[in-house]
């Protein structure tokens, strides 16, 4: 199942990875760019499925660290990704067969594209956050146990440095942020070299596929004039998160934003059509909880993370980043069920609720759903 | 060994501890590993390391460079690369003699390592001559080494090969560890000041003077290794300004003696060398000037390592 | 006096202004040479109300006119476009997204050198003159006739693009104009550059153009100083215009905007222009159109730079309508004359209900007298619906906002908005863009980085406001009519010291008019 | 020349002073002071004997405090005074070294406002010798009323009304900055160095009675202006009104320029009304003239940008423009340094052109060690025109900035685009052409010239054109349908009208 991706595939994907980034993650616009660029030149994108990874291979992670708002800016020289992952083997004294993206939500999803391009091997296609997230440590992989470093940081001078933090994946995290922040605030990883055995048994599979469909689904349905959030739904049925339903469909009636512990912290409200109800969605860079809130002030969870909370156009089916939320925008917002991967103990250790500072267990959003709704819809 | 006849083969190591000096390392001791780790990790990174010179004799990394040197059984040069004490990476000799100091390994506390650059950032600078490059590179390391010891809140061994042996001499300031340990005979060993007298004399320095510690200025910041404070007694007034190391002394207000020079201040009664933060109200002292010891560099050690360096608004005087 | 003038792509309006009022207004076609169409112009408003070209204090145009040429890739001249910021930005050069028949058309040259600023003002490079002269020579070699110079967060710290573009004018000479990014858009490198680029690449036309304009008044006898509205809202002197002919590409909405405004007497409302095909939903805020925050695309090439905030939907006189009584998006458009029902065409159009339902008159009503009431009544409410939708997304709270409605499609809309209230129509809505532009007053802006020290913010805040005054007052405004009309206070999180950028933008009367 | 103990006797300073180092050679009394000097903490002024520092404001080179104590003992100057505000930086060591040096520290309990009053009273102290008439101990005290005046004109007629004859400040060979009512000019030589307490007569036949007195590197002149013939005790009376106003003017300039920003925002304030023709030309030259602004007569303006903000910038153009041997003004203004030279009548060609040198000179000097482009504006007369050649000269300066390092000196004789070519008109093939294109206009005076000058400058505007020069519009119009016919011109092109414009303003300073 073996597949070159094309400039059109690239531009599905961003959009799936857009809605997959849950509010945050980045516009993978500039990412598109360079893929598609890199496409146009020449080099390929070739796609395997996990299952298709021989155990023995060797498999490392390959993302952009630090804001995105300083990508749109500083765009990269082009290697820096693929000079970590060189740093990366170099160290390990291994020679990569395989990159795996280590986020597939947002711009992450275009850098491993590039890297794999560039160093002309595969992507695999899977992830090890099945969403994005904030932090480092806050992956599949670390979570079942393959060690983060040897992580190796590059800036677009050609500088990099090497984080050797053990199984310390907090610590490596802290490390690489310093790094990050003094080569200009966004830099490129290369980390969690692992086998092809590991990959299979820690990555979130097929979520690059995964974003594909969404994008091409969106795509499709605006051609064909058709409602894009439900041909969304559908798609997640088919795949390994199993569930969506739509939280509520409303309009944006207040953003608040504020700068916290350098993470863009910040509150959405949304006024429910056809109920009185409002939708309150805290974000912390992604969308973390969502609550509805009756006229009476009695609130009530309907979505919580590492569910997925996703913001999307009503009109589009686009996902709509915190960023770029608006008063007066139509929206949609979809649940999707994390997959079985993300929701175990150890896992939820890692980004359960707690993590994000909530006083909250995680309750999965079928369960939150079910007595509302009998049936996932639509 | 003598860095200035150093002829075997391999490459001279820097070794030292960047970060907060005495506070987390008093609490947090260096464990013995980081150091050997620290070579290791170099070694992979293709330093044949075959001696081992301090980063700064001044303080710690004097003897714990000696030390690291000892359990690696390797020879330490007779050397350093600040000729005293000096607090930023980029004052070191390599930034000014066209030596890279990248790679550089760190390791923590926690034997934790990074490794710093590989490339050199000399690319990034349209000025592509090698004094350039070394500079920026000596600029680069240092705000990697503040992010991380800001990062961790406390120390980082930082190690980084100097040059080949052959030509290390180009490097480094030379001579500085036996002197040290002369000058730690002499003062061990010291009376008088009278006794003292004849080694001065002999190295171009001089007692600068003596007397009780009058007056104490400490902004609060540092620990109180920041600041002044005045020396006087029966002769003339001494004025000596600190910033974690001593830097300037007037005498009646006029400049004497500025780094680069070694500013020795020493318990009149042991003849024994106080640090910055050792000094209190009240008590005897001596304040001794050495020339300081000169790279092959000279111009450019007492351009970065003079008073201006500091911020201080005056021009450098040796003895 | 003053005269507003609006050269659209069709027609040149023209409008005699004293204080609010409007003296005369006039339309005449657009002609090639421009100049044409504004001399007749000029005599159709003198024909309905005699002045003496002494008498005019002021001339301000709006114009499509840059906007059209880009868009179409007409007279754009041979541009370069040199980016500072290596070793970083080199994967996605200058020009990277751009339509292939834009890039032919400007010569699509393009040059990376070292320069740029890290988010936190640090140097990603030093800026190296040698390697800018070598630059400047191989622009010269290739006969390039206008610069685009963007440096990496110049719009932190434009020092780089200012030493750049000093040392490009001393090596290539004055006939060779300079843009720069950083006065021009805002962070966002491609974004910001492409502005930049579109921006040199009209600068041959620009000289000819505002020429044109000076030369048509010239011979008119009027020596009133001329200015060019821009997309804010505000005028520019014809110098200016010469070096910055973007700031003129949304002058058109603007000015639709500012004009109804006037008309309306409103200050704070939303304004609906329906036309043909659409229906452009604005708000003003101070009289001054509120800004898009986001990209905005024009001939398919990404910018950044401060435009109004339209919203556009499917809606307009010609819009189809369908069995089911839905409104649009398709649409006769120019052909509405030829092809509605009401014109003896055979398309049911939104101006055919319009006429069934009673709300205007055109056409031959006899020919949908045959409409079913319910049908009618249901297609309006329907067009109601989609405007009232449109005017509540573009709201930024839900506080009431007064809306005003023009252009030759407004008799679509009903009397009332569903949820929004009253409808305001104003008269003389067909020369509203001459209006806008003969309304426009002089602004002067700050957009800086400051530091605010503990307790000091007021003053802070005092002295850019001041300064933002200030500036409008140099740019000829008269002081006491200066107020302020847009203040943004960001903090740099990530900066030492509480950097704050701080944007102020003041707008006054013209002063002596 | 008094003492240390002298000066602090007034109980007011005895119970504020504490004087360290005394004791020995440093006891207050045994302390000759001949001069009180203002110094700024961080300066390194030269000392001479007998002076006693007053020192002003904190520097963070805390060792400066030691070092100027050094220079005291060194120089033989009597002493040095710092407020206890500043006494955290000054007491420990240099407190100690004055002991040990025997210099005399004085440490003053109060605020930098009581070192300013201490150092005014000191320095009648020292004039006090020539101070014997109770009227003006009394006239001196109402004059400094309860506040300090915002103009030395009220205090010039309290010391008018003393001596019965009309009382004048100058700059010292420079403008009148005050007066009273009658005098309206004073000759050049009475406002020149002189020894102190000679009178003269003037070719007027009136008699000066001066007092020169300085204030940081400005000399200033008091003077009094009394009938040739008056009676000899008139005259002396004169003196020692005039040598007692000296002391309080100086302190009243002091109190100016120590005020540093808010001098120079006092005068940018005040220079904005000027522009802004909001107040009474009357009294706003007047407060002007008070700041050191000479807004009247006629002016050449320029600006000094530096690349980035230069501490202490103020003091390096000041002293280079020394060089200027002329009057000038400077102050900080939009991010650099405005400023004008002043002639009290139209300057000749050549003057000009010497002027322009001199800056020149100014800009190559500062321009060896700072990063700083100058523009030049046009000379002219008058409040408005320096509002025009201010801004000019700021966009001449931006202009520069342009050029390559040590060349940012740039003229600016025009407007708009034209400014670029002009320094083509300044070449030698393009003066002749000029002249002769206006020729014609000879025949016309030079009204016409201006008139078109005018017009061409206000864009073709007939009504601004008119209001420039006092003219009605329909004469304007008049003189240019007649420079149209004369020169054979067509105005509506514009290649025409540039041409003529370049021409006029190629010729504009050379007799036509």
């Amino acid at each position: 199942m073996t597949r070159i991706l094309t400039v059109e595939d690239i531009d599905d994907i961003a959009i799936g990875a857009g809605i997959l980034g849950t509010g945050g993650g980045g516009d993978p616009l500039i990412g598109r760019l360079l893929v598609q660029k890199a496409i146009r030149d020449g080099l390929t994108v070739t796609v395997v499925h996990p299952d298709e990874v021989p155990d023995e291979a060797c498999v490392i992670a390959s993302a952009m660290m630090g804001a995105p708002t300083v990508v749109v800016e500083k765009l990269p020289a082009g290697e820096e990704a693929l000079n970590s992952l060189r740093a990366l083997e170099t160290r390990i004294g291994k020679t990569a067969d395989f990159i795996i993206p280590m986020e597939i939500g947002g711009l992450n999803s275009m850098i491993p594209l590039l890297a794999a391009a560039q160093a002309g091997i595969p992507v695999v296609d899977g992830d090890g956050m099945g969403r994005a997230f904030p932090e480092l440590q806050m992956e599949t992989f670390g979570v079942y146990g393959v060690p983060g470093s040897p992580l190796v940081v590059s800036d677009a001078n050609g500088d990099h440095v090497v984080v050797e933090t053990g199984d310390d994946n907090v610590r490596m995290e802290s490390f690489a942020r310093a790094v990050t922040i003094r080569m200009g605030g966004a830099a490129y990883i290369a980390e969690y070299p692992m086998s092809g055995a590991d990959v299979k048994r820690t990555a979130v599979a097929g979520t690059l596929g995964l974003a594909q469909s969404f994008g091409a689904a969106v795509r499709e349905a605006n051609q064909a004039h058709s409602d894009p959030i439900a041909a969304i739904a559908s798609v997640v049925q088919d795949s390994i998160y199993g569930y969506a339903h739509v939280i509520a469909t409303g309009k944006v009636t207040d953003v608040q934003r504020q700068v916290v512990d350098g993470f863009s912290s910040g509150t959405l409200k949304i006024a429910v059509f056809g109920a009185e109800d409002e939708l309150v969605i805290d974000f912390r860079n992604e969308n973390i909880i969502a609550r509805m809130v009756d006229p009476a002030g009695h609130s009530e969870v309907v979505g919580v993370v590492p569910d997925l909370i996703c913001v999307l156009d009503s009109d589009s089916g686009e996902a709509i980043t915190t960023e770029s939320t608006r008063y007066g925008q139509r929206v949609t917002v979809l649940g999707i069920s994390t997959p079985e991967i993300m929701r175990t103990p150890e896992a939820l250790k890692v980004w359960g609720p707690r993590c994000f500072g909530l006083d909250h267990d995680w309750t999965p959003l079928e369960q939150l759903a079910a007595p509302k709704q009998a049936a996932p819809a639509p | 060994m003598d860095p200035l006849t150093a002829t075997a083969h391999g490459q001279a190591v820097a070794l030292g501890i960047a970060g907060a000096a005495d506070g987390p390392l008093s609490e947090q001791l260096p464990s013995g590993a980081e150091f050997p780790a620290a070579v290791e990790r170099l070694a992979s990174l293709g330093v044949d390391a075959q001696a081992v010179v301090p980063l700064e004799v001044g303080g710690f990394n004097g003897l714990a460079a000696v030390a690291a040197a000892a359990q690696l059984s390797l020879p330490v040069l007779d050397a350093d690369l600040s000729g005293r004490a000096l607090p930023w990476l980029d004052q070191f000799s390599p930034a000014y003699s066209g030596v890279s100091m990248l790679p550089a390994v760190l390791v923590d506390a926690h034997g934790r390592t990074m490794v710093v650059g590989g490339a050199t950032h000399a690319a990034a600078v349209p000025d592509t001559t090698a004094e350039a490059g070394s500079a920026a590179d000596g600029r680069y390391l240092e705000e990697i080494v503040r992010a991380v010891v800001r990062a961790t809140g406390g120390w980082v061994v930082v190690s980084f090969s100097v040059g080949t042996l052959s030509e290390v001499a180009d490097v480094v300031v030379p001579h500085v560890l036996l002197r040290a340990s002369r000058w730690g005979r002499v003062l061990a060993a010291a009376q008088s000041l009278s006794g003292l007298q004849p080694y001065l004399d002999a190295e171009g320095g001089r007692v600068l003077g003596d007397g009780h510690v009058s007056a104490i200025h400490r902004p609060g910041v540092d620990g109180g290794r920041t600041g002044w404070f005045t020396v006087s007694a029966s002769g003339p007034l001494l004025r000596v300004d600190m910033q974690n190391e001593f830097l300037a002394v007037a005498i009646d207000g006029s400049m004497a003696c500025t780094t680069p020079a070694v500013i020795g201040v020493l318990d009149a009664r042991t003849f024994l060398p106080l640090r910055a933060d050792q000094i209190r109200l009240a008590a005897d002292v001596v304040v001794i000037a050495l020339p300081p010891s000169l790279p092959r560099r000279r111009d450019a050690y007492v351009e970065r390592t003079g008073p201006a360096s500091f911020g201080l608004d005056f021009e450098a005087v040796l003895p | 006096m003053r005269i507003g003038i609006d050269v659209g792509g069709t027609n040149t309006d023209s409008v005699l202004m004293e204080g609010d009022t409007v003296l005369a207004g006039t339309k005449a076609p657009t002609t090639d040479d421009i100049s044409t169409g504004i001399v007749n112009s000029l005599d159709g408003l003198k024909a309905e109300r005699d002045f003496d070209p002494g008498d005019i204090e002021a001339v301000m145009i709006g114009t499509t006119h840059f906007v059209n040429a880009f868009v179409e890739a007409r007279r754009l001249v041979k541009v370069a476009a040199l980016r500072l910021g290596l070793p970083a930005t080199a994967s996605l050069p200058p020009m990277v997204d751009w339509p292939q028949r834009l890039v032919e058309a400007t010569g699509g040259r393009s040059y990376l050198a070292h320069g740029g600023h890290e988010f936190d003002g640090r140097e990603i490079s030093p800026l190296d003159p040698d390697e800018i002269k070598r630059i400047a020579a191989d622009m010269r070699t290739n006969g390039v006739e206008a610069v685009a110079v963007s440096s990496v967060f110049s719009p932190v710290n434009d020092e780089f693009e200012v030493r750049a573009a000093e040392i490009l004018a001393e090596e290539l000479g004055p006939a060779v104009s300079i843009s720069l990014s950083s006065r021009i858009g805002r962070t966002g490198l491609l974004g910001r550059e492409n502005a930049a680029i579109a921006n040199a690449a009209l600068s041959a036309m620009a000289q000819t153009v505002v020429g044109g304009f000076e030369r048509s008044l010239a011979d008119y006898g009027i020596t009133a100083p001329l200015f060019l509205s821009q997309n804010d809202g505000t005028l520019m002197g014809a110098d200016y215009a010469r070096q910055y002919p973007i700031s003129t590409f949304s002058s058109g909405p603007t000015n639709s905007m500012r004009g109804a405004a006037v008309l309306s007497g409103l200050e704070d409302c939303a304004v609906v222009d329906v036309g043909g095909t659409t229906s452009d939903i604005g708000i003003l805020v101070n009289k001054f159109p509120r800004e898009a925050n986001t990209e905005v695309e024009i001939g398919g090439v990404r910018t950044n730079f401060r435009m109004p905030d339209v919203y556009s939907i499917g809606i307009g006189g010609g819009s189809l309508v369908s069995a089911e009584a839905a409104v649009g998006p398709r649409s006769v458009g120019y052909r509405l004359t030829t092809e509605a029902l009401v014109f003896g065409g055979a398309t049911l159009t939104a101006s055919d209900i319009a006429v069934a339902a009673g709300m205007a008159e055109m056409g031959d009503p006899s020919r949908v007298a045959h409409l079913d009431k319910d049908f009618v009544t249901a297609a309006v409410q329907r067009i109601a619906d989609d405007v009232a939708e449109g005017v509540d997304r573009m709201r930024t709270s839900s506080d009431p906002l007064p809306v005003v409605a023009v252009g030759g499609g407004s008799i679509l809309l009903p009397d009332r908005l569903p949820g929004l209230g009253e409808m305001v129509r104003p008269d003389n809505f067909a020369v509203a863009n001459a209006i806008g532009a003969a309304i426009a007053q002089i602004g002067g802006e700050i957009d800086q980085v400051f530091t605010v020290a503990p307790g000091t913010r007021d003053d802070v805040v005092a002295e850019a406001r001041e300064a933002a005054v200030d500036r409008a007052v140099e740019a000829g405004a008269d002081r006491d009519t200066v107020r302020i009309v847009d203040f943004d206070e960001v903090p740099l999180p990530y900066l030492p010291g509480n950097a704050t950028r701080i944007r102020c933008k003041a707008v006054g009367d013209l002063k002596g008019v | 020349m008094t003492t240390l103990a002298e000066l602090l006797h007034p109980p007011f300073w005895r119970e504020r002073a504490q004087v360290l180092g005394a004791g020995g050679s440093a006891a207050p009394a045994r302390v000759t002071v001949s001069r009180v000097r203002l110094v700024i903490a961080g300066g390194r002024e030269d000392l001479e004997g007998g002076d006693l520092l007053v020192v002003f404001g904190t520097t963070d080179q805390h060792w400066w405090w030691d070092a100027l104590v050094r220079r005291v003992r060194d120089s033989g100057a009597a002493g040095v005074m710092v407020c206890s505000a500043h006494e955290a930086q000054a007491g420990g060591s240099a407190a100690a070294l004055a002991r040990r040096l025997g210099v005399a520290m004085v440490m003053l309990e109060g605020s930098q406002q009581d070192l300013l009053e201490f150092a005014a009273q000191a320095r009648v102290h020292l004039q006090a010798p020539r101070l014997r008439d109770a009227d003006i101990l009394t006239a001196l005290q109402a004059a400094q009323g309860e506040q300090r005046p915002e103009s030395m004109r009220p205090v010039l007629d309290q010391f008018s009304a003393l001596i019965g004859a009309d009382v004048w400040l100058g700059v010292e060979n420079g403008p009148l900055l005050a007066h009273t009512e009658g005098v309206v000019t004073v000759p050049q030589e009475a406002l020149a160095r002189f020894d102190p307490g000679a009178a003269l007569t003037a070719k007027d036949e009136y008699l000066y009675v001066r007092q020169p007195f300085r204030v940081g590197k400005q000399r200033y002149l008091l003077g009094a202006r009394l009938p040739a013939d008056s009676p000899a005790e008139a005259v002396r009376q004169a003196g020692r009104v005039v040598a007692l106003g000296s002391v309080y003017a100086a302190r009243w300039y002091a109190e100016l320029q120590l005020a540093g920003q808010v001098l120079g925002s006092a005068r940018n304030a005040v220079l904005d009304q000027a522009f802004a023709g909001t107040a009474p030309a009357s009294s706003l030259e007047q407060r002007a003239a008070d700041l050191g602004l000479p807004l009247t007569g006629w002016h050449l303006a320029f600006f000094l940008a530096p690349a980035d903000p230069v501490p202490g910038l103020g003091d390096v153009l000041e002293d280079a423009l020394q060089i200027v041997r002329a009057t000038t003004v400077l102050l900080p203004r939009d991010g650099g340094w405005a400023g004008w030279v002043q002639f009290s009548s139209a300057p000749s060609a050549a003057r000009l052109q010497e002027v322009v040198r001199d800056l020149r000179a100014v800009y190559r000097k500062t321009a060896r060690g700072i990063e700083i482009s100058m523009g030049v504006g046009r000379a002219g007369e008058g409040v408005d025109h320096l509002r025009q050649a201010l801004a000019e000269a700021r966009d001449a300066a931006q202009l520069a900035a342009t050029k390559a390092a040590g060349r940012r000196f740039v003229r600016a004789d025009g407007l708009g685009a034209t400014r670029l070519l002009l320094s083509w008109t300044e070449s030698a093939p393009f003066l002749p052409r000029a002249m002769g294109l206006l020729e014609p206009l000879d025949d016309l005076g030079a009204e016409y010239r201006r008139t078109l000058l005018a017009y061409l400058d206000s864009s073709l505007s007939t009504a601004q054109a008119a209001k420039v020069l006092g003219t009605h519009r329909n004469t304007v119009r008049m003189r240019i349908d007649r420079i149209r016919e004369v020169l054979g011109v067509d105005l509506a092109s514009r290649d025409e009208r540039l041409a003529l414009h370049l021409a006029l303003r190629a010729t504009e300073h050379r007799p036509s």
